[in-house]
């Protein structure tokens, strides 16, 4: 047996589906090896115990989206040696970042019948946007292939390897068939950040961008490829609206 | 010696490889596109189907006739099998290290063009490893983004073949000229059932091949590509690239001679450690990653440096050019920078000495 | 007069629960005064931006409403934006929607009974803790999460938010050479799923009944899975269409999920609804291992729902088995959906309970509304009551075991806190 | 053979600054050929990765001897690698400074630059001038050694003084412009950062050093060492081949050119 490290981590939930932390427990041949080495000493989700901080990595799934959201993140970052943000909403605001766009009053009063309720915030902000991150993990959910990457990273103390390249260089990797040109069918893949593996062209499908932009992404010139593919303005406009709307696409 | 094959006799050339303990790799069609993968036999070879091929665009579609090696270049090229796209280089565990196992399997390629024929050549004078045997396919019909003729390279195989094929359909039937090139070659010949070819049929083949030479979809300007690259380095027209270029890395991660690779570490949770290498391509802002920030980070500078190295540096660092004309980088790019005229449009600008 | 007639139990935070709830029971002279289960998920709105989106969008985005359950999302979506179209997908493809379904189910419910509830019954903290006692448990519980996950991956393209589903079916239908492995690792699942079984029919139950109606879909065959007519145990069964008139929900002060009523009574979703309402239309290795942990063909005590699910988990494994045995790769991946000016209805059942969706569309394919009501917001009445009961039942218990006694009341439903934010029919609560 | 490493063991550590450490290794086993001045080894620290270092010492009984400034994970590894550290070794890799028909020796170095100079120092010269810049004086690296070698003229200039610095503030150029030369007996090493080389470059051209007898150490990612990974390229070299050292008036093109 392994000396049991000491290593503690955290995994907080902000505004979001849980699927990222799910990601964690996806881990199924890892899960338990991890847990010999990384004592979760908050996890919600999976047990009761909740120790005091301070924490060696707190891992935050989520966007903010109301007061109390924003001061529990600052007190998370006090509390942590290594934050690491985990998929989409916690990187760039996720879906409910939509809101950011519209009249959230609108939105309130057509779910809830008495919004006076409800204490929300006008945006859905990514993490980075309240505190300094120290490590992303792009995705609408995470990849657990990086997660485990970035895990035993920071457990060798050496730097995840987390390309922010294009969809396409996994595609090609791969050995996939780019299906923007031998089938016409739209693809954000080569502005989309790196990391799924190129599930979406795997299956014959054009790449709905989950995982945001890529470095430096040259939205323009895809755009109209796009519309070659028959995508109309209308279209073109949702297909950057949706797991990533807040981010910076061009 | 020369053999005339049917496709009973492709498909015993096919058993015979395997039967020696080869896998063999060759054209089949799957997910809308002529890819390159293992064959059981001659069955699996794309009969019947053509390309129908364009700057950024690409599709497969029926031929008129039952031809297996009636297409040209597809999304794949002879690099993945030579220089895999990810390759583990040792593992540690903290005292010794050790190289990895080599798994690649003994391989023989069936029905590789000229062009990509050159490719393999300039891809294993960088990385090395084992020759494969080698069946090419001489090219009769090439497709509109070709142009092996202009840099050297096609369409007649050059050196390296094991055996060239001719494939030919006509009222003589459905028939490959099979021409040996080495020993190894010549003693697989003698393995097929076929007749021997008669000077007819040598003749028609090499009418077929030079007829090919003519059709070529597309040509490099006639100037000293080296030249005209290193003349061009602060050229506005990188710029007018830029515009266009997604920085996607398609063009390098289908050129059959890009070989550049990225390291990766990875660490398990018992403390072993293991290296592996995977295509990197140079339009990465973190390919040219120093401490402090990437280098080549706008797009202008990114593409210069493809398509220099590519057809200019490649010559200063490795005796010859890194392009052999096999247009993948045209069709796979999915903006369809082509280029042959990005060459051209420099070419136009640049008064190059000497003239 | 009990001993403490005035005692306030307050959890902070529930553990074990998918997303974040909390709970708060009052009771004042040995009566329970007030039980509110508070639901503090922040709201996420999709319904409000939904509107406007595109008709082919809602199986990718609704899927994010929730990452424990994303296949059922997508499997109501597209059954209530197919209604509308006029379309039915039959045949392999819906086969293949059937076994992307059953790997959800086999991978929550084992999430669930193994990492989430049993350690309530074995005296852990969670599964990690018990994992250095019963280490070997644990492993076959993960094992069996992950047979679930690997079908996901396969047809789905992966387990959470797959990105193979769309309107009319798929992207990509896999080969039956590429299903064949499937069936391999499936086989040595069934094997452990059958001894889930027997392992949680051991616990020991507090003897509690649900007294609420129950509601679950009924199919035309077999066990109701991914279609289906709501049934109710008071004998009630109406088509899909009607379901906004009988279930109708309402915002509670103390909660962002919204609180469901059918036909102003409690009511309960879930697995013993499920189960209770269609236990004779298990396949017959299911059914023989309901049989085997004693369980009647009626099962309403809350706390046996770790064995329901553990035969459910039987039943979804061999449904999965069956159905690559008899898969044959359609010749297309989807059928063609064509939008029109229409509403349309799509009711699943997800690993929590009944999950409905509800679209009005434009001519164009434009959704004009959206109303979603998520298995959890149906339940949390009823899980308020139980609570209610149980506080009732054990006033003698002191605080830290009632207290837990309460939370395990809560995860007894494994409700999945994330989803149930907030969905309420705007156009019925307006008018 | 190519990526496997060979084992050294570290036997020395010495603290250089407040982030940069010399490393003598010594080979568990095996050892690798003699490297030459300018010359670097590509150092591996057990799963965190590998970079390449320059020699900064040549002792000539088989150990290996590196100067190494942590900036980021693997730099960090090795710069802390503690004494009994088993680290990997690939090398020698690259071109070294030309040193025959020396007569003068002008040596310039900026921050970590001197690492790879350093055993240029002890090379028998008529005369010998050293001109160092650094920082802060935290961050001059071997001042004590550098003081003691008699035979060395040290110019030593920091960018930003403090109150124990008695010597030079200001960029190195400064010194070069006034230091006593005989331009044409001349010949100029040069390692540091671009900017810092091409400004060096263009002061000694002007007082009358010939081009071709200055060199300049140039830095890249390198992923391999051996022109495999690509990485290094620089206009028309592999820089792990035909660098890193390499004649100005080859470099000073290449320099100018924006992100090449
Ligand atoms: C020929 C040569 C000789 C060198 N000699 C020395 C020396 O003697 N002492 C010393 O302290 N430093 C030297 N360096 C610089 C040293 O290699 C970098 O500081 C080191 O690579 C940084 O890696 P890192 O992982 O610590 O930092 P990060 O900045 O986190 O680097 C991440 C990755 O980027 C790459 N990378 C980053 N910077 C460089 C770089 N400068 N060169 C090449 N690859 C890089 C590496 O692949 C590295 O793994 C030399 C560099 C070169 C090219
Ligand atoms: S399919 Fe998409 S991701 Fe793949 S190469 Fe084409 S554009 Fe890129
Ligand atoms: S291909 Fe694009 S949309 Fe699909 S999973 Fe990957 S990043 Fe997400
Ligand atoms: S040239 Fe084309 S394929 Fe290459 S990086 Fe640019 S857009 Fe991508």
């Amino acid at each position: 047996m392994p000396s049991p490290k000491t290593t503690t981590a955290a995994v907080w939930k902000f505004t979001s589906c849980d699927g990222c932390q799910l990601t964690l427990l996806d881990c199924e041949d890892e899960l338990l090896p991890l847990t010999e080495h990384i004592r979760f000493a908050h996890f919600l989700e999976v047990t009761s115990v909740s120790e005091p901080g301070p924490y060696d990595i707190s891992i935050v799934e989520g966007s903010v989206t109301t007061p109390e959201e924003a001061e529990r993140i600052r007190w998370i970052r006090e509390q942590s040696g290594v934050l690491v943000v985990v998929g989409a909403c916690a990187t760039s605001g996720g879906i409910q970042a939509l809101r950011n766009f519209a009249d959230v009053e609108e939105f309130r009063s057509i779910v809830y019948a008495r919004p006076d309720h409800i204490a929300t915030l006008a945006t859905s902000t990514p993490i980075s946007a309240h505190v300094t991150v120290d490590y992303e993990l792009r995705g609408c959910p995470i990849s657990k292939t990086q997660l485990l990457e970035l895990l035993t990273a920071l457990l060798a103390g050496r730097e995840p390897d987390l390309p922010d390249t294009s969809v396409c260089t996994e595609c090609k990797r791969r050995g996939l068939t780019c299906v923007l040109v031998a089938d016409g069918t739209p693809c954000l893949g080569p502005v989309t950040h790196a990391g799924c593996g190129a599930l979406c062209p795997a299956v014959n499908r054009g790449c709905y961008g989950c995982f945001g932009p890529m470095n430096r992404p040259n939205v323009p010139a895809l755009v109209p490829l796009l519309r070659r593919g028959g995508m109309g303005d209308d279209q073109l406009h949702l297909v950057f609206r949706t797991f990533n709307a807040a981010a910076e696409w061009s | 010696m020369n053999l005339v094959l049917d496709l009973d006799g492709l498909d015993a050339l096919i058993r015979v490889l395997r039967d020696d303990g080869r896998v063999v790799v060759g054209p089949v069609l799957r997910d809308n596109a002529i890819t390159l993968a293992e064959l059981d036999s001659a069955a699996d070879l794309p009969g019947g189907w053509g390309v129908e091929i364009g700057a950024g665009h690409y599709r497969v579609r029926k031929r008129d006739d039952a031809a297996v090696f009636g297409h040209s270049a597809g999304p794949q090229s002879w690099k993945r099998f030579l220089h895999p796209p990810r390759r583990v280089l040792m593992s540690s565990d903290g005292n010794e290290f050790r190289t990895a196992q080599d798994t690649a399997p003994d391989y023989a390629f069936l029905g590789v063009r000229a062009c990509d024929l050159a490719a393999i050549a300039k891809l294993r004078q960088v990385v090395g490893g084992p020759a494969p045997f080698v069946i090419a396919a001489q090219c009769t019909e090439p497709g509109e983004l070709c142009f092996c003729a202009s840099m050297g390279c096609g369409p007649a195989a050059g050196p390296g073949y094991d055996v060239a094929l001719t494939e030919r359909i006509d009222s003589g039937g459905h028939r490959f000229l099979a021409a040996a090139g080495t020993v190894e070659g010549t003693r697989l010949l003698d393995r097929l059932p076929g007749r021997a070819a008669t000077q007819e049929d040598i003749t028609l083949a090499a009418q077929d091949v030079d007829a090919a030479a003519q059709r070529m979809g597309r040509a490099m300007p006639e100037v000293d590509l080296r030249d005209l690259l290193a003349a061009n380095r602060d050229s506005a027209h990188w710029e007018a690239v830029a515009e266009r270029c997604l920085t996607c890395g398609n063009c390098t991660m289908v050129c059959p001679t890009c070989f550049c690779v990225s390291v990766e570490d990875t660490t398990d949770l018992d403390g072993n450690a293991e290296r592996s290498q995977r295509w990197a391509s140079c339009f990465e802002i973190d390919f040219s990653y120093l401490h402090g920030g990437a280098v080549r980070t706008s797009g202008a500078a990114r593409y210069r440096q493809w398509m220099t190295h590519k057809l200019g540096t490649w010559r200063d660092q490795f005796g010859t050019s890194g392009c052999v004309g096999c247009g993948r980088c045209i069709a796979w790019c999915p903006a369809g920078i082509d280029i042959t005229e990005e060459a051209a449009a420099l070419a136009e600008t640049t008064q190059l000495g000497g003239e | 007069m009990t001993h403490r007639p005035n005692r306030t139990l307050q959890v902070a935070g529930l553990a074990r629960v998918e997303g974040e709830g909390a709970l708060h029971v009052r009771t004042v002279d040995g009566e329970v005064d007030r039980v509110e289960l508070n639901i503090y998920e922040p709201p996420r709105f999709f319904e409000a931006f939904l509107r406007g989106r595109d008709f082919r969008e809602p199986p990718d985005i609704t899927a994010r409403i929730c990452g424990i359950c994303p296949v059922a999302y997508q499997m109501s979506a597209c059954l209530a934006l197919e209604d509308a179209c006029g379309v039915e997908v039959g045949g392999q493809l819906r086969a293949l929607r059937q076994l992307l379904y059953c790997g959800e189910w086999i991978s929550s419910h084992a999430l669930h009974i193994y990492l989430l509830h049993a350690p309530d019954f074995l005296g852990f903290s969670d599964g990690i803790a018990m994992a250095t006692e019963h280490r070997a448990l644990v492993e076959r519980g993960l094992a069996l999460k992950k047979a679930g996950n690997s079908i996901m991956d396969l047809i789905g393209g992966r387990a959470i938010h797959p990105v193979n589903v769309r309107v009319g079916g798929f992207y990509r239908v896999p080969t039956a050479e590429e299903l064949r492995p499937l069936a391999e690792t499936l086989r040595h699942a069934l094997d452990n799923a059958l001894e889930t079984v027997r392992w949680v029919a051991g616990f020991d139950f507090p003897d509690i009944n649900a007294p609420h109606d129950l509601m679950a879909l009924r199919d035309t065959e077999g066990y109701p899975l991914d279609r289906g007519r709501p049934h109710v145990s008071t004998g009630l069964s109406f088509p899909a269409n009607e379901f906004g008139v009988h279930v109708v929900e309402h915002q509670v002060a103390h909660s962002t999920a919204l609180h469901a009523r059918l036909d102003d009574r409690l009511f309960l979703v879930g697995p013993l609804a499920r189960y209770s309402l269609n236990s004779g239309r298990l396949s017959p290795v299911a059914a023989q291992a309901a049989a085997d942990a004693g369980l009647h063909s009626v099962c309403r005590n809350p706390f046996r729902s770790i064995v329901v699910r553990a035969v459910e988990v039987v039943y979804a494994v061999d449904e999965a088995l069956r159905i690559i045995a008899e898969y044959e790769r359609p010749a297309e991946p989807c059928v063609e959906v064509t939008p029109r000016a229409a509403v349309g209805h799509g009711i699943t059942e997800a690993p929590r309970g009944l999950l409905y969706h509800r679209y009005e569309l434009a001519a164009d394919g434009k959704i004009l509304s959206a109303d979603i009501v998520p298995p959890t917001s149906q339940n949390q009445s009823a899980i308020e009551d139980d609570v209610t009961h149980v506080v009732r039942s054990y006033q003698h218990l002191d605080d830290h075991a009632l207290q837990s006694l309460c939370e395990q009341t809560i995860r007894n439903y494994d409700p999945c806190v994330s989803c149930s934010a907030h969905f309420l029919d705007f156009t019925r609560e307006r008018a | 053979m190519t990526w496997l490493p060979t084992p050294y063991r570290v036997v020395t550590r010495t603290v250089e600054t407040h982030d940069s450490a010399t490393l003598v290794l010594r080979p568990v086993a095996e050892s690798l050929p003699t490297f030459r001045p300018g010359q670097f080894a590509m150092l591996y620290a057990h799963g965190v990765g590998e970079v390449p270092i320059s020699v900064s010492g040549i002792p000539g009984d088989g150990t290996l001897v590196h100067t190494i400034r942590a900036v980021g994970a693997v730099s960090r590894a090795l710069h802390d690698a503690a004494q009994g550290t088993v680290l990997g070794a690939r090398g020698p890799f690259g071109t070294a400074w030309r040193l025959d028909d020396v007569e003068d020796l002008l040596v310039v170095a900026g921050g970590i630059g001197l690492a790879p100079l350093r055993p240029v120092l002890t090379h028998p010269a008529r005369r010998t001038v050293l001109v160092a810049g650094a920082r802060t004086p935290q961050d001059l690296l071997y001042e004590k050694e550098i003081v003691s070698l008699s035979d060395v003229e040290a110019v030593l200039t920091v960018d930003r003084g403090d109150h124990d610095w008695h010597g030079r503030i200001g960029f190195v150029t400064e010194p070069l412009a006034s230091v006593p030369l005989d331009p044409a007996c001349t010949t100029a090493l040069l390692c540091g950062p671009e900017p810092m080389m091409r400004f060096c470059a263009r002061t000694l051209l002007g007082r009358g050093v010939p081009a071709g007898r200055i060199q300049v150490s140039l830095e890249r990612n390198m992923q391999c060492g051996v022109g495999l990974c690509g990485h290094c390229q620089l206009g028309p070299m592999l820089l792990c081949r035909e660098g890193p050292v390499v004649p100005y008036p080859v470099a000073e093109p290449l320099l100018l050119a924006k992100e090449l």
